[in-house]
């Protein structure tokens, strides 16, 4: 795969490919493992062409040992080392939980501050492609549950590309989830060649509702934004990005102004992500809230292979624009 | 292979057989004491004692460099001290206090140590062995000519993480000695009630591995085998597994029933406990005297008695100060 | 064992508030002793206990507010101990959470010294309105009432826009010409009609009205005001309505226990005199904007100023800080030809004053019979603020007011007679 | 200017100040207040919008003497300047 230079229209993937090229170009600490990253160029071919590049002391090659390559990474980064795990997927990810949650997420507290672990783990997240339960889930909003790490969803071409040296820089591990369903999406790269791992965005300004979204989600959230718009609905989208630590400032701000809000994720709802973004909103805007906070998520449901069942299992922009509709009553 | 029976006089001059005794007797007498805070309510949660398996830790490390890195298991005060972690400090971590060396936030089963290397006392079993394989990558990649040894129990033979690590450090030839204290137990359940393969050097061969078993409760043949095993991990020969048969002398944790063993069996092992074993030996070949063994009892008496003054006089961390180190502080560079 | 109540002490007394306790656990108490003093609304009573045992425990704490038959304490009998009391208490309280209405039991929460017990509130939630906080807050900060906002948010809900919507309807009125806009017009006449409902309702729903009516000579008055306006251009003539309004004024200077609003079961003084004139509308329904600090402003600057304000509600240009801040209603239906008026007062406000048509009558005074022109001025104000007794005295106050005409010209000194914050 | 004329411009103010009457129906020799539902304000509002247009004086003392619109209509024509 060749260079992307900035000013131009490339893919998700191709984002994402640029910017583990440039890190690892740019600190000779950093190195990439997981499974099939380097000889099979990365299940999503975000790695192409990087062995050859690179090595394969740099891009390795793992076993399909989730639990101890995730642990090896840990340790890499205790010694010394930025290494990038990554996961095939989140599905995966659970075979490594143990190593995620109770070692790297723990290891800075409960050592008194004496050991941090400059960790980066990717994965793919997500539905939408048709490919059944074991693979369509979206985990994101659980790891988000966990202090000790930090969570991040990259939801476009900017954040795809950028993310990655953000997460590097950071001293402590840094789970980024990347939509299975965005890799193909095209779009602009904008000038700017730096991004925090901190704020959420504005991806749309609006006055009569904010959707509150990240990952895969945000491109529904931006239709449905779209569609409401010829109706004279104002809906503004606010793009989470760091789902943990959470931009609550962020989410607070835009709902004191629109006084509505519909939270949109595809993980289940039940003690999900959305139910902690409500749960904010009431703690923190109640006061400022013209109806209740609405959220269109995943059906409480294995993800079903059939295209019609799976779709119906999933946050739409139909799904959003009629939530969006309920909150504003007669208006509407 | 087997590491050969100890035979013939301790091959150490007088000085260096007496640390070996000292460091012993002060993993013992901590211990007992710890034991005794525990029942005063001093010392909460769990506390796992190293009782009976002094030979292990005492042994394994005096073989060890100085830069290797150690990554160890939840029954760690042993390897802690010998490592070089002051008993205050230990003993104000199960205090709780915040002079300890997590600033009571780990306990007894997490003892960190930034300046000696020892990279905690990790509590799920076989937790610390994908760690472990990391750290000597790190290693690895960076050419240095440190290793890192791994310690673990019995039990970790039965989780998917030292399988995995087995091969992976195997595959990528990482300079990892792994360390299993077999004491026979997985808490309560016998080895052979676990295992259908209970040899384990057996396992660890299957990944093509060189393997050294030796009697734990010796801590000459410890000594010896862990520096000969060592030394080939260091020259670049790979991961190498050594097994230390030990036994414990007391409950898995402090409350223990002890019904899956009988009392005749841990008494046999009792008589081959290292610390009087080894004391009679020197004695024997006239490397101690017992005005000397009463001397350095005392001495390690008064340490564990200072240790355990500095632990009461330690005091609370904050509760403000609780969420401080959740995440890295910003600019901090690990 | 005996379960001591709080006693009904009076025919409206239907909760009491525990200011002390004059027993302690384990106490022995005699028949007849006065064991605890209680705050009835209207006074610290002594409350006797008519039963002879031992104080076993107190359940409610000083300062709580229950209603008549809670249960306050229990007593042992001879011969039971404090386990029975223990197991009494666990029984009430399981009887008390099976009953879906309160039981007059608070709930207990430990025995003695002095256990806190939460006072029992009726639920209404099954009516209650649905409103929305933001909606809440925006109508508080435009001192909005509630009830004449029609919701058209999710299942009813009062939105912010409902709010916003409410309060330039109200200002704007109903104002607008006959024209094409009919249906608009017409709409916002049921608007209103239902708007006047809801607050009429909850009017007579909520609020305990009393009544009292005083006839008032008005010879001077009107002899004060024919000379004055004689000398004033026709644009700066005065009506008998401003010297009404007025003295209603100055009058509530005197009570201003009738000038404010009732809140979330208290009443708040207004700082300020801003009656609210009725104002009917050609098409229907009425509105009654606020004469700001009508106390403080000459006769003829309230001329001005009303004439604007009626002229103001007739097109619909109203501020919607007029519309909220009347902290009375002043009614004048002489014009139609009544001779009375018992008004209903508009909440949060707790009075309304009403005059009829001035009329020549006959009057004595001095013991000679005279025709003299006399207005009924009515007081219809709100019994949980203030008593008839208040009410007769302002209804006189006012009749005082109006007998010195010269008086009502001026500006009063903001100074004297300062309200009370 | 003729009694006609005047009631014209009576009319207009009076549409101004309750613009639902319909000039037509209302009956010239029958008390006006009455069918108009003019308050005293809006009477006021009535006169001073006569004063404005014609520029009659009309005292208060008058007021008694203006009942119907041909009241208000010869009242007028009489006072003309």
């Amino acid at each position: 795969m060749s260079d992307n230079t900035n000013n131009r229209r490339i893919s998700y993937r191709a984002a994402l490919h640029d910017g583990l090229r440039e890190a690892l170009q740019q600190d000779p600490r950093v190195f990439l493992l997981g499974e099939d990253v380097g000889r099979y160029g990365g299940t999503y071919a975000v790695s192409r062409g990087l062995l050859d590049e690179f090595g394969p002391e740099r891009i390795r090659d793992t076993p399909l040992s989730e639990l101890a390559f995730v642990g090896i990474g840990i340790g890499a980064a205790l010694g010394g080392m930025r290494p990038i795990v990554e996961v095939m997927t989140v599905n995966f990810s659970l075979l490594a939980l143990d190593q995620i949650i109770n070692t790297a997420a723990i290891y800075h507290h409960m050592s008194g501050g004496q050991f941090s672990v400059p960790l980066v783990i990717r994965m793919s997240t997500g539905a939408g492609r048709q490919v059944a339960a074991q693979h369509s889930n979206s985990f994101e909003g659980w790891y988000a549950h966990i202090p000790g790490i930090k969570i991040l969803a990259p939801a476009t071409i900017e954040d795809a590309r950028y993310i990655l040296a953000a997460a590097l820089a950071d001293p402590d591990p840094v789970l980024l989830f990347e939509h299975a369903a965005l890799y193909n999406v095209e779009g602009e790269l904008p000038a700017n060649e730096t991004v925090d791992i901190k704020s959420a965005k504005v991806r749309r300004k609006g006055t009569d509702v904010t959707l509150i979204t990240y990952g895969g989600s945000l491109p529904k959230a931006l239709q449905a934004a779209e569609a409401m718009a010829q109706d004279n609905i104002s809906a503004e989208v606010l793009d989470l990005r760091v789902l943990r630590p959470l931009d609550t400032e962020a989410i607070v701000a835009s709902v004191r102004k629109c006084h509505r809000a519909v939270v949109i994720d595809e993980g289940w709802r039940s003690g999900s992500l959305s139910a902690e973004v409500m749960a904010r909103i009431m703690e923190q805007a109640f006061f400022d809230l013209d109806a209740p906070v609405a959220r269109v998520c995943a059906e409480e449901v294995p993800i079903p292979y059939a295209r019609h069942l799976e779709e119906a299992a999933l946050p739409q922009p139909e799904k959003i624009v009629a939530a969006v509709k309920a909150l504003l009553g007669e208006r509407a | 292979m087997i590491a050969p029976p100890p035979s013939g006089p301790v091959p150490y001059a007088r000085d260096f057989a007496h640390r070996l005794l000292t460091d012993m007797l002060r993993i013992r007498r901590m211990e007992e004491k710890s034991a005794e805070l525990y029942g005063a309510g001093k010392i909460r949660g769990f506390l796992h004692l190293y009782i009976g398996e002094e030979a292990v830790a005492v042994g394994a490390l005096h073989a060890l460099q100085a830069e290797d890195n150690l990554v160890t298991t939840y029954r760690e005060h042993g390897h802690a001290l010998v490592r070089g972690m002051s008993m205050d400090v230990i003993l104000a971590e199960m205090y709780g206090k915040r002079e300890g060396c997590s600033l009571g936030r780990g306990g007894s089963m997490h003892l960190f140590d930034k300046r000696t290397r020892l990279f905690g006392g990790n509590a799920i079993v076989a937790g610390g062995l994908p760690v472990a394989a990391g750290l000597a990558l790190a290693d690895k990649i960076q050419k240095t000519s440190r290793i890192t040894a791994c310690f673990f129990g019995d039990g970790a033979v039965a989780e998917g993480a030292f399988h995995e690590s087995m091969n992976l450090a195997a595959l990528w030839q990482l300079p990892v000695l792994f360390c299993c204290e077999n004491n026979l137990y997985a808490m309560g359940t016998a080895l052979e009630n676990s295992e259908s393969q209970t040899d384990l050097c057996a396992k660890a061969a299957s990944y093509r591995m060189p393997t050294i078993k030796v009697d734990g409760m010796d801590v000459v043949a410890v000594h010896e085998a862990t520096r000969q095993a060592q030394a080939r991990v260091r020259a670049g020969e790979g991961p190498l597994f050594i097994e230390y048969q030990t036994y414990r002398f007391r409950a898995h944790s402090m409350f223990d029933a002890e019904l899956y063993r009988s009392k005749a069996e841990v008494e046999e092992w009792k008589t081959r406990g290292p610390v009087h074993t080894f004391t009679a030996r020197l004695k024997q070949e006239g490397k101690l005297s017992e005005e000397e063994f009463l001397a350095l009892d005392a001495q390690v008496n008064t340490e564990v008695a200072a240790a355990v003054a500095f632990a009461e006089a330690g005091t609370w961390e904050p509760v403000e100060h609780m969420l401080a180190d959740v995440y890295t502080p910003a600019g901090s560079q690990p | 064992m005996i379960e001591f109540k709080l006693p009904s002490l009076g025919a409206d007394m239907d909760e009491g508030t525990l200011l002390e306790w004059l027993v302690k656990p384990g106490d022995e108490v005699k028949k007849g002793q006065i064991v605890a003093i209680v705050d009835t609304s209207k006074a610290a009573v002594d409350v006797e206990c008519w039963q002879e045992g031992t104080v076993a425990g107190l359940l409610v704490a000083p300062q709580q507010k229950v209603p008549v038959g809670t249960v306050l304490a229990l007593l042992l009998e001879a011969g039971e101990s404090a386990a029975d009391a223990d197991k009494y208490k666990c029984e009430m309280l399981a009887k008390f959470s099976e009953l879906a209405q309160p039981a007059a039991v608070a709930p207990v929460v430990a025995a003695a010294p002095a256990p806190t017990a939460v006072p029992l509130k009726k639920s209404a939630l099954a009516g209650r309105r649905l409103i929305t906080p933001v909606a809440r807050k925006r109508a508080l900060e435009l001192n909005l009432d509630l009830d004449i906002v029609t919701g058209s948010g999710p299942r009813g809900a009062v939105t912010l826009e409902d709010v916003e919507q409410a309060v330039t309807k109200l200002a704007q009125g109903a104002a607008a010409p006959n024209n094409k806009q009919a249906d608009r017009q017409a709409d916002r006449q049921a608007e209103m009609r239902k708007a006047i409902a809801a607050a009429m309702s909850r009017s007579k729903r909520e609020i305990p009205h009393y009544y009292l009516a005083e006839p008032i000579p008005m010879a001077r008055a009107l002899a004060w005001l024919a000379q004055e306006n004689i000398q004033r251009p026709m644009a700066e003539r005065l009506l008998p309505a401003v010297l009404l309004l007025k003295a209603v004024a100055q009058a509530l200077r005197k009570y201003p226990e009738l000038n404010g609003f009732y809140r979330d079961g208290a009443f708040q003084q207004a700082v300020r005199v801003n009656p609210g004139v009725a104002v009917s509308l050609r098409q229907g329904g009425l509105l009654a904007p606020a004469l700001l600090d009508a106390d403080r402003k000459n006769l003829a600057m309230l001329m001005q100023e009303l004439g604007n304000l009626v002229k103001r509600t007739r097109t619909g240009s109203l501020k919607s800080s007029e519309l909220s801040e009347a902290t009375i209603t002043v009614t004048n239906l002489g014009d139609q030809g009544v001779e009375s008026v018992f008004g209903v007062i508009y909440p949060p406000q707790v009075a309304l004053v009403g005059f009829g048509r001035i009329i020549d009558k006959a009057w004595v005074e001095g013991g000679q019979v005279k025709v003299q022109p006399i207005v009924v001025a009515s007081l219809a104000a709100d019994h949980r603020v203030s008593d008839g007794h208040r009410g007769a005295l302002f209804l006189a106050e006012l009749r005082e007011q109006l007998q010195q005409p010269e008086a009502l010209e001026k500006i009063s000194d903001t100074n004297q007679e300062s309200e009370p914050p | 200017m003729t009694e006609n004329e005047v009631q014209q411009i009576a009319l207009s103010v009076l549409a101004s100040i309750a613009p639902e009457v319909d000039g037509e129906q209302l009956q010239a020799d029958q008390p006006l207040r009455k069918q108009v539902d003019l308050d005293s304000m809006d009477w006021l509002n009535f006169l001073l919008g006569l004063n404005e247009k014609l520029r009659v004086e009309i005292p208060e003392a008058d007021y008694v003497r203006l009942v119907t619109l041909n009241d208000v209509v010869k009242y007028l024509v009489a006072k003309l300047p």
